[in-house]
């Protein structure tokens, strides 16, 4: 969308492009909204923990142990006296970094597996494609198990490990808007033009094809951070000192019956999250749904 | 029939040894090993250990050894559990977890189908929101957050419903098969309701309409068989995730399936019931896929002539 | 007492940017053993009245304003839903458009047609069976036992519009609706089909009412026409009144719009441009099955200045050729000399640089555009890309081409989804003349457009030509439209060139079989 | 439910009633649900059947290994395989003095090196057949063959020749110091004078098999063989093996032909396998389990303040410390070790983290073992500490390199990490990080002493300061602190043995101690103590410092049920 600019034209009347439609059918879907802001609120405290939390991270007050809600600890405290509400920040901020980091890998290797099967087709298409059968063949929860186990915990694997799970379906989505696009007429146009493949992919496929792609990814999101809940709710996902949602969960599982905040306010704090996340997806959904502006 | 299953298998065998070979020198490469104990164990009595489960022989002996007996059927003795093999230890435990994820299979389609049916007969309205936005909660609410939020619900603040076992106190399959199919009774009903609403906007919908059926019949005679094609399709990766989630769900209820067999014998280096797991899932999961696909496509007559030996 | 008496009908639908009236006081009859036909184009609201008075039209955004539609004795729009259905598939039957997608898949045809029988006349199965496959050999269905139990994915589209038809009268209705039957058949069919219906009406003495939006079509067999534009009836009678003193200026506009009259070929030297030899185009399916052969060993030439019309049926290869000879498709054998060059044998770098000379025109308006990019943009690519202009004469270029096509320039900044049709189809053309190419191919270019802004788009073209001097090979079903337009004619049949000639020769005396076949079939001609 | 001031708590946690969108279905989700628990609830709890049918269901940790004495390590295999075999010599529940077992009586050759075993003529298989002194020598011989790789073989090394079979240095067991004079006389010959030798009778690898059973499943040294099913089975202990269904239970039954049968008391037990600690509690509170193997940590206030609680707490024979690589710096200075060593508050950690459940320890030896008391020889002096720590070259905290403490991933050590790194942090102003490892990584780890500071944990095979003292002999196998003293060596293993009485002998220990403190190779923190819930109607499971279990004393008293509190 790399617009000429161009003053000559006198009195031209400003189009409005499929972009711009579809945010006005998102502005009109009020829940798609409230997930955005909720989202949008979630990332920005996560953004400011260090500087906004009211305890520090470590500062741990053996003697109150875990305390329900009170005035001083708005969230109570666990079993360690350390205030629960810096927990949830710190956990929040992990959480939000492997659903994204983690989202974004699968994306990118996704994005350009799908796009070259896609468009180069063939045999070499078959090929690409078949792999991606057989990785999803795979029992992966075996191998996360077994990756987290053999080479440790770090963040780093955590995120590749993740990612490696994700993309098998964003590469087949992909494709298939790959192969539909190529079929369309402004794309034989373009290349009766003489455009050379790599522009086709860059100007004319890409950017239609980033429609599903957006869709595709605000709902990866909420499944990736699932996932890292649940390794780290087995016991192999964020070691400590590091903490996340899923590991905040797994601890309040343990002591839910003395202790059910422990349970609750990470948990509320997860599906929260995971429903704004949804909700924007379903809503980029129906606003980016081309078929709808066809006629 | 036979020539396209023979083809699928072909292909599927490829997989599974990729999948053995890959556990095999994955496992192998984790720090530590199986007979390590807090208590140091003398060198001479490891070395004999060792001995007796053939790990003193070089790798690769080890792994042809290995495939040898897997040919038979034999995934080989358990470490941790001396007395016991690995085949027997995996069917001890696979009845309860299929008798676990049936019971979720079967809480998920149920629920699942007939909420998305109900939702997609009346789009945007709220006989369409109220089921979607449960079943958004189902998808949001993950197993390990619901078990035990329904542990403290039912078991302990109610004290209605066991909160453990399997089977040994009436009415403990209840929370956890709940908790396991609560996910996937989300996912089907968003598939379902999609699917149905594709269905609906075809022309042939409105052909049988025209014919004067009344409104019920048009729904299953004519649109329920297509709609739902997308839901059995999902049925075959749905059953690796149900796998994946009985994991922490066995942890939860106290369920004595394969999950917890396998995390547990990961973290302790028991490393033929990690190959046995492996294999037994990874065989499974396969195996599904394949019949959700072949059901999938047995149902649209246009592939059906795949199977009548047609040409491929 | 007429059979459908429709009095002050009006239908508007109420979405979330506001309501439209799609149907606004229509009044018209339709008499017993007659067919009446209602003509207008697209968005003149002729389906919407037929469906809302069956109740076919989805209530919530749809809304029956007022009016009436007496149907033997009854206001068809006060009856409950279930006496509405009682009468829709017993009294009144309907047959739709596309038939490619009017046939539940999943179901076998057998299936699918008894069951207006078993539902409304509660037969058992067998006799119900029994009676559907008499119907379909009415019908001229070749086997109608092994059609019962076959799927309707195994049928052409003309024969599942017959089993449609079938379906249709299974049970004796006094009137039935048929929306734009033939409109997504081949020619030839489209004739057999008409002449089904026109036959069937006779013989068992029903009311038709046809709905469709080319008056050439409709013009041999309907009794009574009715024009409708904008939801609005403008004028009804027979066909003869229709066609020899229109009272209205739409209708008038309409019947002008009939592509009609022969270009006179003016003497063009014999110089092609282009020549076509044993050119073989095949495509392999994966499954190793025989190759499908769309461009079966076809020699042409094509002559400088001129334009050739391509002429065959859906299958015939017409567009393969036109793709092959601008490489689109790879080329299974022969060779394409272009002015000189031996375009076959060209690739990569120099294929590219010579395409500037070679452009395309396509069928579909709206998948021919690039819905992400603006008018200028679209444009301004192959400019850009061949250098034809330094930067700063861009903007000239771009304003001057669409002066040319006969685009507003203050649309420049707009994007494809906010043009109309023959609109879309202008920016098209532009971008095809943007390279200054010397040959032009037109695949379809008028077929998906309305009749009136057929004609409009068909002129441009002419115009173009002209001016450019450009040589254009026009690719059609219609040899109505090709006959207009087009210098010579070449005709194809499953991948072989069975014509070629002056279009004068090929029309007044043809010497392939399939040719006459296909002339015989032009709907309209009688009228003319 | 506990009726306790956080009921107030969970009452306003409960779900919000007014929506009345969800007030509505939650009346229908609720009334399907009661449909479904009216039609499942009631029935007999199992304490209840126990106690008349005189059967004790007893949780019991972790799915067993396998039942074979000579092959399974660990607790729970433990437990079970004493209610069906018996060793010569059998602990008392209370003073853990040897008591006669399948031996009557036995004596000592005036040097100690010579115990002979007179063994009871009443001791009987659960066939029927006698057990003979032949079956000991053949079991020994098993126990300590090469290639059977049992990893308690190291229990039978004070018989002479013992160790030097097993490491295959001699090939002929007649060589090894154990023959059968006749059917009923069992001559042991030891390498040294082994005060505390019978006690290991009581130690199941020590334990006799019945040899025709192993023989007919496949060689003497096979692990894998399927003698122990049920059905198959031979043993000589109270009890008898009925049922093994994995992962859900073990049925024991009073054996018919043990010795001593009139007084055992129990018809049988069923042991379960309970993962979950905190499903274990639950069950016990709903009456299916008369004993629980642990108690869940934050469950302990509760049950402490209640009236006749059914919680249990006793020392037991286990001490946890950190080891300290002494060749890393900077812990390669002693002066660091014992400032790091002094400004760890025991008493805190023991009361606030560990709920009162353990007792703060300053030596390796856990007090009381047999009479035998360790000196204290530092306490909690943070003033100290750090003078030391600035004599060492970091005065309060400057130019420290860091620490790193290594635990395995669990929630009690992580707790105690966590507490240690807050106490070091602010009493000497120095940094510390800790990181866990996965269990077999962390014991890799250890072996290979690739660590700093580590934790570790040692429960005595024996109730002897020797089982902890030996530890920390040069290259000692658990030595794993790089610590060499050739004096200590000399120390424990000739000096100590050849100790007349007890008294000299202790005193030589303590000696020990002292010198082993005075290097601080390692940190004591605490030692444990052994936590259970029992049920009223449960008597005679008399707790002791080896948390042993001796069903044999076991009566069950049907009529008493759980304090009011935990209804």
């Amino acid at each position: 969308m790399n617009t000429v600019s161009s003053p000559a034209f006198d009195e031209v009347e400003q189009g409005s492009s499929l972009w711009h439609d579809a945010w006005l059918r998102l502005r009109k879907n009020k829940l798609a909204l409230l997930g955005g802001a909720v989202l949008l609120f979630m990332i920005v405290i996560a953004g400011l923990t260090p500087w906004i939390a009211p305890y520090s991270y470590e500062s741990q007050n053996l003697d109150l142990g875990a305390s329900p809600p009170s005035a001083a600890h708005w969230l109570g405290t666990d079993i360690f006296g350390r205030d629960l509400l810096t927990q949830v920040m710190y956990g929040g901020r992990i959480s939000l970094a492997v659903g994204f980091i983690a989202t974004a890998v699968a994306l990118l290797i996704g994005v350009t597996w799908g796009a070259i099967a896609g468009y180069v087709g063939g045999r070499v298409d078959a090929i690409m494609m078949r792999l991606v059968d057989i990785l999803y063949a795979l029992p992966f929860m075996i191998f996360i198990v077994l990756l987290m186990v053999v080479f440790g915990r770090n963040i780093l694997l955590l995120f590749l490990a993740i990612g490696a799970v994700e993309w098998l379906t964003m590469a087949r989505i992909m494709r298939s808007q790959v192969q539909s696009l190529r079929q369309q007429e402004f794309v034989e146009a373009a290349v009766s033009v003489g455009l050379s493949p790599a522009t086709i992919i860059r100007k004319h496929i890409v950017p239609n094809a980033l429609g599903p792609i957006i869709v595709y990814t605000t709902l990866t999101i909420p499944s990736v951070m699932l996932l890292e809940a649940f390794l780290s709710f087995l016991g192999l996902g964020i070691q400590p000192p590091a903490t996340s949602w899923g590991l905040l969960i797994s601890y309040g599982a343990e002591t839910m019956e003395e202790y059910p905040w422990l349970l609750i306010f990470p948990g509320c704090a997860l599906t929260l999250t995971l429903f704004s996340l949804n909700f924007l997806g379903d809503g980029l959904r129906d606003a980016l749904d081309v078929r709808g502006s066809k006629d | 029939m036979l020539r396209f299953l023979l083809v699928r298998i072909l292909q599927a065998l490829p997989v599974i040894f990729v999948v053995i070979t890959a556990t095999f020198f994955l496992v192998r490469s984790a720090p530590g090993g199986p007979f390590d104990q807090e208590k140091v164990v003398i060198p001479e009595v490891r070395a004999a250990l060792e001995a007796q489960y053939r790990l003193d022989l070089p790798l690769h002996e080890q792994y042809f050894a290995y495939l040898g007996d897997l040919a038979q059927g034999d995934l080989g003795p358990s470490f941790k559990y001396p007395g016991r093999s690995v085949n027997e230890i995996l069917f001890a435990g696979l009845p309860v977890t299929a008798e676990l994820g049936l019971y979720a299979l079967m809480i998920a389609l149920v629920i699942g189908v007939a909420a998305g049916v109900f939702a997609s007969l009346k789009p945007n309205t709220a006989q369409d929101y109220i089921p979607m936005s449960l079943a958004m909660i189902g998808i949001c609410m993950p197993s390990f957050l619901l078990g035990p939020l329904l542990v403290l619900i039912f078991g302990i603040w109610l004290d209605w419903l066991p909160i453990t076992g399997w089977g040994d106190i009436p009415g403990d399959k209840i929370l956890p098969a709940i908790t396991l199919g609560s996910a996937y009774a989300a996912y089907i009903a968003r598939l379902s309701r999609a699917g149905m609403l594709e269905i609906l906007s075809q022309d042939y919908i409105r052909t049988a309409r025209a014919k004067g059926l009344p409104e019920w019949r048009v729904v299953t005679q004519h649109a329920l068989r297509g709609g739902l094609i997308p839901v059995i399709a999902f049925l075959g990766p749905a059953f690796a995730g149900l796998l994946a989630g009985s994991f922490v769900v066995e942890t939860i209820f106290q369920i004595p399936g394969l999950g917890r067999f396998y995390v547990q014998a990961a973290f302790n280096r028991d490393y033929t019931m990690i190959l046995g797991t492996t294999v037994f899932l990874s065989t499974l999961i396969v195996f599904f896929n394949l019949v959700s696909d072949v059901v999938a496509a047995w149902l649209n007559p246009r592939l059906r002539h795949q199977f009548r030996g047609g040409n491929g | 007492m007429s059979l459908l008496k429709v009095d002050h009908l009006s239908v508007s639908f109420v979405t979330r940017n506001g309501t439209n009236q799609a149907v606004d006081d229509v009044s018209f009859a339709v008499e017993p053993r007659q067919i009446t036909a209602i003509i207008g184009e697209s968005g003149s609201g002729k389906s919407v009245s037929c469906y809302a008075m069956l109740g076919l039209v989805p209530s919530p955004p749809g809304r029956i304003d007022g009016g009436s539609a007496v149907f033997q004795g009854q206001d068809l729009l006060s009856l409950s839903e279930s006496e509405l259905r009682a009468i829709r598939g017993r009294d009144i039957a309907m047959i739709f458009q596309d038939p490619m997608t009017c046939l539940n898949p999943f179901m076998r045809i057998g299936d699918q047609l008894i069951e207006p029988l078993t539902l409304h006349r509660g037969l058992d199965k067998k006799s119900a069976q029994a009676r559907a496959t008499e119907l379909l050999d009415e019908v001229g269905i070749r086997d109608p036992q092994g059609a019962m139990r076959a799927f309707p994915h195994e049928f052409s589209g003309g024969m599942r519009q017959r089993v449609m038809i079938a379906m249709a009268l299974i049970n004796e209705p006094k009137l039935l609706i048929a929306d734009e039957p033939t409109t997504a058949l081949d020619v030839t069919i489209q004739a057999q089909i008409l002449k089904l219906i026109a036959d069937l009406q006779q013989k068992r003495d029903i009311g038709v009412l046809l709905i469709s939006h080319d008056l050439a079509v409709v013009s041999d067999i309907a009794d009574q026409i009715v024009v409708m534009e904008q939801g609005k009836v403008v004028e009804q009678g027979s066909p003869q009144a229709i066609f020899d003193n229109a009272q209205h200026p739409y209708t008038q506009k309409l019947l002008a719009a009939i592509p009609s009259g022969q270009r006179t070929a003016d003497a063009v030297a014999a110089d092609p441009l282009i020549r076509i030899h044993q050119l073989k185009t095949w495509f392999t399916s994966n499954e190793g099955a025989a190759p499908v052969k769309a461009v079966d060993d076809v020699s042409l030439e094509i002559h400088r200045g001129e334009v050739l019309g391509l002429v065959g049926e859906s299958g015939s290869g017409k567009s393969t050729l036109g793709r092959s000879l601008l490489r689109l498709v790879p080329l299974t054998g022969g060779q394409i000399d272009f002015d000189g060059t031996t375009l076959s044998a060209l690739q990569g770098k120099t294929l590219k640089q010579f395409r500037h000379r070679m452009q395309m025109i396509f069928q579909d308006p709206y998948a021919s555009l690039n819905p992400r990019m603006t008018v200028y943009d679209t444009l301004a690519e192959p400019l850009l890309l061949h250098n034809l202009v330094s930067k700063g004469g861009l903007d000239q270029a771009i304003r001057a081409l669409m002066d040319n096509v006969g685009l507003a320039q203050a649309f420049v900044r707009k994007y494809p989804h906010e043009f109309s049709g023959g609109q879309r189809q202008r920016i098209a053309i532009g971008r095809a003349l943007a390279t200054r190419p010397e040959f032009i191919v037109a695949d379809e270019p008028v077929s998906a457009l309305d009749v009136t802004i057929q004609a409009q788009i068909l002129d441009l073209l002419a115009e173009l030509t002209k001016e450019y001097g450009l040589t254009m090979l026009f690719i059609s079903h219609d040899l109505a439209v090709i006959r207009q337009i087009a210098d010579r004619i070449a005709v194809m049949y499953h991948g072989k060139l069975v014509e070629e000639g002056p279009t004068a020769q090929v029309f007044d005396s043809p010497s392939a079989d399939y040719t006459r076949s296909l002339l015989a079939a032009i709907p309209g001609v009688h009228a003319a | 439910m506990i009726r306790h001031p956080l009921t107030q708590v969970q009452e306003s946690l409960a779900p919000p009633k007014t929506l009345s969108f969800l007030a509505t279905t939650r009346a229908v989700f609720v009334c399907i649900l009661c449909v479904v628990a009216t039609a499942c609830g009631g029935g007999e709890s199992n304490v209840v059947s126990g106690n008349r049918e005189g059967i004790l269901h007893y949780g019991n940790g972790t799915e067993p290994q396998g039942l074979d004495p000579h092959v399974v390590t660990g607790v729970p295999e433990n437990h079970i395989i004493r209610a069906l075999f018996e060793g010569l010599a059998v602990k008392n529940p209370i003073t853990l003095e040897p008591e006669p077992g399948v031996a009557q009586r036995w004596d000592f050759s005036d040097d100690g090196r010579i115990i002979t075993f007179y063994l009871n003529p009443e001791a009987k298989w659960s066939n029927g057949e006698q057990v003979t002194a032949s079956d000991y020598v053949w079991s020994w011989n098993r126990a300590l063959h090469p290639m059977t790789g049992n990893e308690y073989s190291y229990m039978l090394f004070p018989v002479k020749n013992a160790e030097a079979y097993l490491k295959a240095e001699i090939s002929d067991f007649a060589e090894v110091g154990v023959k059968a004079l006749d059917d009923t006389t069992l001559e042991v010959t030891l390498n040294e004078p082994t005060p505390y030798f019978v006690q290991l009778m009581d130690h199941y690898s020590t334990f006799a098999v019945h040899p025709e059973t192993l023989l007919q499943f496949g060689e003497m040294t096979d692990r894998y063989t399927p003698w122990t099913r049920v059905g198959n089975i031979v043993s000589n202990g109270a009890f008898t093996l009925s049922e093994w269904s994995l992962n859900r239970r073990i049925i024991v039954e009073k054996s018919a032909y043990y010795w001593d049968r009139d007084n055992v008391s129990l018809n049988g037990v069923v042991f379960y396998p309970m993962e979950n600690v905190v499903s274990e509690e639950r069950m016990f509170r709903v009456e299916q389990l008369h004993y629980t193997q642990v108690v869940p940590l934050d469950k302990i206030p509760l049950y402490r303040d209640m009236p006749n609680t059914p919680y249990v707490q006793s020392a037991y024979l286990g001490t946890y410390y950190y080891l300290i690589n002494t060749k890393r710096p900077p812990v390669n200075d002693a002066r660091v070790r014992k400032a790091l060593a002094m400004s760890v508050d025991r008493e805190k950690l023991t009361r606030t983290v560990l709920q009162e459940t353990a007792f703060p320890a300053y030596s390796i030896t856990p007090p009381d073992t047999l009479g035998y008391f360790p000196p204290k020889l530092f306490d909690y002096d943070p003033q100290e500490a750090r003078r030391l720590l600035a004599e060492a070259g970091y005065p309060n905290g400057e130019g420290w390199p860091g620490l790193e403490i290594l635990y395995n991933t669990n929630e009690g050590h992580r707790k105690i990490a966590v507490a240690i790194q807050q106490m070091w942090k602010s009493e000497l102003g120095i940094d510390i990080t800790i990181t866990n490892q996965e269990w077999k990584v962390y014991l890799d780890s250890v072996t290979q002493i690739d660590f700093q500071v580590a934790r570790r944990g040692w429960i005595g095979d024996y109730v002897d300061a020797n089982n902890f003292l030996d530890l920390f002999i040069t290259d000692g196998g658990n030595n794993n602190t790089n610590y060499s003293d050739p004096l200590y060596d000399d120390l424990i293993l000739y000096r100590a043995p050849a100790a007349k009485t007890r008294e000299e002998r202790y005193a030589l220990f303590e000696q020990a101690e002292t010198m082993l403190m005075d290097q601080m190779p390692i940190i004591p923190i605490y030692t444990y103590t052994s936590k259970h819930l029992i049920h009223p109607s449960v008597e005679g499971l008399h707790s002791n410092l080896m948390d042993s279990l001796n069903l044999k004393y076991v009566k069950l008293i049907p009529g008493r049920t759980l304090p009011e509190a935990l209804r």
